[in-house]
């Protein structure tokens, strides 16, 4: 889209609606460990998720785009993170929110999923343990940017 | 293996409660025999005994009987109390050896309300089994896990992955970092990726 | 033109409107349905309750409730703007109406219809 | 999971893993009549990391890292905790240097308000008053910047080892502890005028999840939880450890053992334990060692491996090897922000924890809920649950 003389605005249909999607993509309420705390911190006032037009937590996953998996996920909760991420509407995104999620982190043992990849397609991974909330908030920023440029969502919605 | 690549010195002591340092015994410390357990609880808690503040257990492979269930009790008063009424309370802690082939303890559900959790977590981390206990299963562990993870013999990444080797960062390794969830859970979540038909 | 023409281009208008907004995402979103994605949601395990199943009757006792007594109030707005032109003859119309559902009223307190438990 | 069914005119609900108000990953099977609870069934296990299972195989100093991550609300309480069981093992207690011990009791104060801010901001939450939430992180942002300046990481700063601390306060610590010092005071008031007297919240939380004296020792709650049923157990005051006899503070205690007792019991521990912070930062000017001077067990200073052989020996074998802790078991227990919080551990004389075993506060403080949460209406046990403040990471190990 550019700006045109005269304050008009030219663009596809397609990037006016990449542009409104990615510009609200709205989280899962769905807290694990020590990285849920830090993803509180993020819509705290300090770092202020609301800026990229995600402070809106949904609690279900119908009215949800991005489900954040913040924290360790252990071998009893990879079968709820799944069934949450199918519940989720299309089109979705997954942010892995830290080395628990994205690896498994210090916990290289029976109980935790070496990486949530191995359970549900993830699209941004976040380092960290727990990451900063400047982390958490560029994670976001990726997650848009992929929206902008040509990845799923859109007029005619990829999914 | 141990996670971290150093060698590990393993100490030599084979019953280390019986070597604790007598500077250490801040505790009324018994080692209680398991059929008199039910007895000695009942007596402590009409000696004044008023909370259960924790049951834990640890596995001695070499030592016979090989398991240790370690209850802690505190005598704190049974009303109101300030800060100087409450002192310095009596804690109390009782060992008791479980035998491996037959790892079977009194449940004390019936004496304390909150022994219902730590009883069914050490069922779950290391298969003693709780005689009386209301809503004996796993706890911690999915409900159709196997083995007892927290005994020494358990392997510590888990009988799936125990002899995968640990992806070498510093080498350029094709071995794929993730490993999927183990056992029932790896075909709970093939059940469902079925139903939904992705890839 | 007819002086009620405005009123009919203005329904209209909002009749297409919504007609729109409700059809073009359902054409254009997109469309990945799956069996677990059908299931009723319950908090990422598997639902333990039929969807839709039975509701206790005081749910739509409530609900019944506060239609009707909503009705009532909303109806008090148009007299409110015109109090002061319908002086006497309003507020005895009004009078009577509130007397009507007074009755109604008091008929379900004494019923119980407001107890909860 | 085994489908339950229904009988009569109850419905069984689950209040899921995933839920807004359940302050992690808890499962309660509710069965509910109407809106009225008539039982409560809870699962837990949901976050189970087998942190134990991890320490065993980890060197002493390392074990500390996966222990701070069980109660990630108030990590230093966890590793205070570890390093003072080790440190009795070791038979090193009084030889720990004066300022090790208080910049030890002053982090742990922090982690304290800190953790109460977040209890409080999401317990607001859940019972509707979402302002609070800001003010009471804002707080909590305070102090996370200090224990970032101190130990290098927001919320998990390995900053404690055992035998002292990784390093001596950097330089503008003092200057940033004094700008919280003087501006907890006013977000204090704040946050009381905000919710103390509001009706709605007296309404809300009053005789909800009232828990009596006996139920209290009963189910083993411990902390804020047994405070506000009338016992003042508290164990900075019955077994005092690194030097907390030292300092006056008073342990506050309500009796109606309500939600609203249990709300009144944390704000007062929170300017309790800013009386603590300002008693210790007049101490805090004295430098001093940090560590104890026995380099078997703890490294020595960077700088000092330039200069003497020993000092590189000592460093070398403490990274590739760890120290060795003579046989034997210990109970240590601490006053964590929700209770008391204990670390059973015994070693066999090896370089690696034999077995840590964690008495987890909130796993106890949380049990009762079977109990508080039946008669009440649904919304009543989500106070309750915001109550009794359970950390999952604790709870589950």
């Amino acid at each position: 889209m550019e700006v045109m003389p005269g304050q008009f605005l030219l663009g596809k249909i397609d990037e006016v609606a990449r542009w409104a999607q990615s510009s609200s993509v709205w989280p899962l309420t769905m807290g694990l460990a020590c990285c849920a705390i830090e993803m509180m911190s993020v819509q705290a006032p300090q770092y202020d998720i609301a800026r990229l037009g995600s402070e809106v937590f949904r609690a279900s996953p119908r009215q949800a785009d991005l489900i954040i998996i913040s924290g360790r996920v252990s071998q009893k909760m990879a079968p709820v993170i799944k069934r949450l991420y199918d519940q989720m509407a299309d089109p979705k995104w997954v942010i892995s929110m830290g080395a628990c999620a994205s690896s498994g982190g210090v916990f290289d043992n029976y109980a935790i999923v070496q990486g949530v990849d191995t359970v549900i397609p993830v699209d941004v991974y976040v380092p960290g343990c727990p990451p900063t909330p400047d982390g958490l908030l560029y994670a976001v920023n990726l997650i848009q940017q992929q929206i902008r440029h040509g990845g799923r969502g859109g007029i005619f919605a990829k999914a | 293996m141990p996670s971290s690549q150093a060698p590990s010195i393993a100490g030599a002591a084979i019953d280390p409660p019986t070597l604790r340092d007598p500077t250490l015994d801040d505790a009324l410390i018994e080692r209680v025999d398991r059929a008199a357990l039910h007895d000695r609880v009942l007596a402590l808690r009409a000696a004044g005994t008023t909370m259960l503040l924790d049951i834990g257990a640890v596995d001695y492979p070499e030592r016979t009987p090989r398991f240790d269930a370690v209850y802690h009790f505190l005598a704190l008063p049974k009303k109101q109390a300030t800060v100087a009424e409450v002192g310095t309370p009596k804690r109390i802690r009782l060992l008791v050896g479980v035998p491996v082939n037959d790892p079977v303890l009194p449940s004390l559900t019936n004496l304390w309300k909150n022994a219902d959790w730590p009883e069914r977590e050490i069922f779950d981390l290391f298969g003693i089994v709780f005689s009386g206990h209301p809503n004996l299963k796993r706890i911690q562990m999915p409900h159709d896990w196997e083995g007892a993870p927290l005994r020494k013999d358990y392997p510590l990444r888990g009988p799936a992955r125990e002899k995968t080797p640990r992806p070498a960062f510093a080498l350029k390794s094709n071995v794929p970092a993730g490993a999927p969830p183990s056992g029932k859970v790896a075909q709970a979540l093939e059940r469902q990726t079925r139903r939904t038909g992705d890839s | 033109m007819s002086p009620y023409a405005p009123v009919a281009i203005f329904l209209g208008v909002c009749a297409l409107a919504a007609l729109v907004f409700v059809s073009v995402p359902g054409v254009l979103a997109a469309r990945k349905p799956n069996a677990v994605k059908a299931e009723a949601y319950e908090c990422g395990v598997e639902p333990t309750s039929e969807v839709g199943g039975r509701l206790p009757v005081r749910f739509y006792l409530i609900a019944m409730l506060f239609v009707i007594f909503d009705v009532e109030a909303a109806s008090f707005y148009p007299w409110a703007v015109r109090m002061h032109e319908l002086r006497m003859y309003g507020v005895l119309e009004m009078a009577a109406f509130i007397l009507v559902l007074g009755v109604g009223y008091a008929y379900v307190w004494r019923r119980g219809g407001f107890e909860w438990r | 999971m085994d489908v339950v069914h229904r009988e009569g005119n109850t419905m069984t609900l689950s209040m899921g893993p995933q839920h807004p108000s359940t302050h992690g990953v808890l499962q309660v099977i509710v069965e509910v009549s109407g809106e009225t609870v008539e039982r409560a069934d809870m699962e837990i296990g949901y976050l189970h990391t087998g942190i134990e299972k991890s320490a065993e195989n980890l060197f002493w100093t390392q074990a500390s890292t996966v222990i701070e991550r069980m109660d990630y609300l108030s990590p230093l309480s966890n590793a205070m905790c570890y390093v003072l069981a080790v440190e009795k093992l070791l038979g090193v207690t009084e030889k720990i240097p004066e300022r090790a011990r208080q910049v030890r009791v002053l982090l742990c104060e922090a982690a304290r308000i800190a953790s109460h801010c977040v209890w409080l901001g999401t317990h607001a939450i859940d019972i509707g008053a979402i302002s609070c939430f800001w003010y009471a992180f804002d707080i909590r942002e305070n102090i996370l910047d200090l224990t970032e300046q101190a130990g290098g990481a927001r919320m998990h700063p390995n900053y404690l080892r055992v035998g002292g601390l990784n390093g001596d306060l950097p330089q503008g610590f003092l200057s940033k502890l004094d700008e919280l010092i003087a501006k907890f005071p006013e977000r204090m008031r704040e946050l009381r005028t905000l919710l103390q007297n509001n009706p709605i919240w007296r309404d809300r939380t009053i005789d909800v999840g009232v828990l009596s004296l006996e139920d209290a020792l009963a189910w083993g709650a411990t902390g804020p939880v047994l405070r506000a049923s009338g016992i003042a157990y508290d164990v900075r005051k019955a077994f005092p450890y690194s030097g907390y006899e030292g300092y006056e503070f008073d342990v506050p205690v309500r009796t109606e053992g309500d939600a609203y007792a249990r709300f009144l019991v944390r704000l007062d521990e929170m300017d309790e334990a800013m009386r603590i912070i300002r008693q210790v930062r007049k101490r805090l000017d004295t430098p001093g060692p940090i560590a104890v001077d026995d380099p078997k067990i703890i490294a020595p200073p960077k700088e000092t491996i330039v200069l003497s052989m020993e000092a590189l020996i000592h460093h070398f074998k403490m990274v590739s090897e760890g120290f060795r802790v003579p046989p034997g078991d210990v109970y240590q227990a601490v006053e964590g922000p929700r209770g008391e919080l204990g670390y059973y551990i015994v070693s066999d004389g090896g370089n690696r924890p034999y077995r840590v075993r964690t008495r987890p506060p909130s796993l106890y403080n949380l049990q009762c809920l079977k109990q508080l949460a039946v008669g009440g209406l649904i919304a009543d046990m989500v106070v309750t649950i915001g109550s009794l403040d359970p950390v999952f990471g604790e709870v589950d190990r």
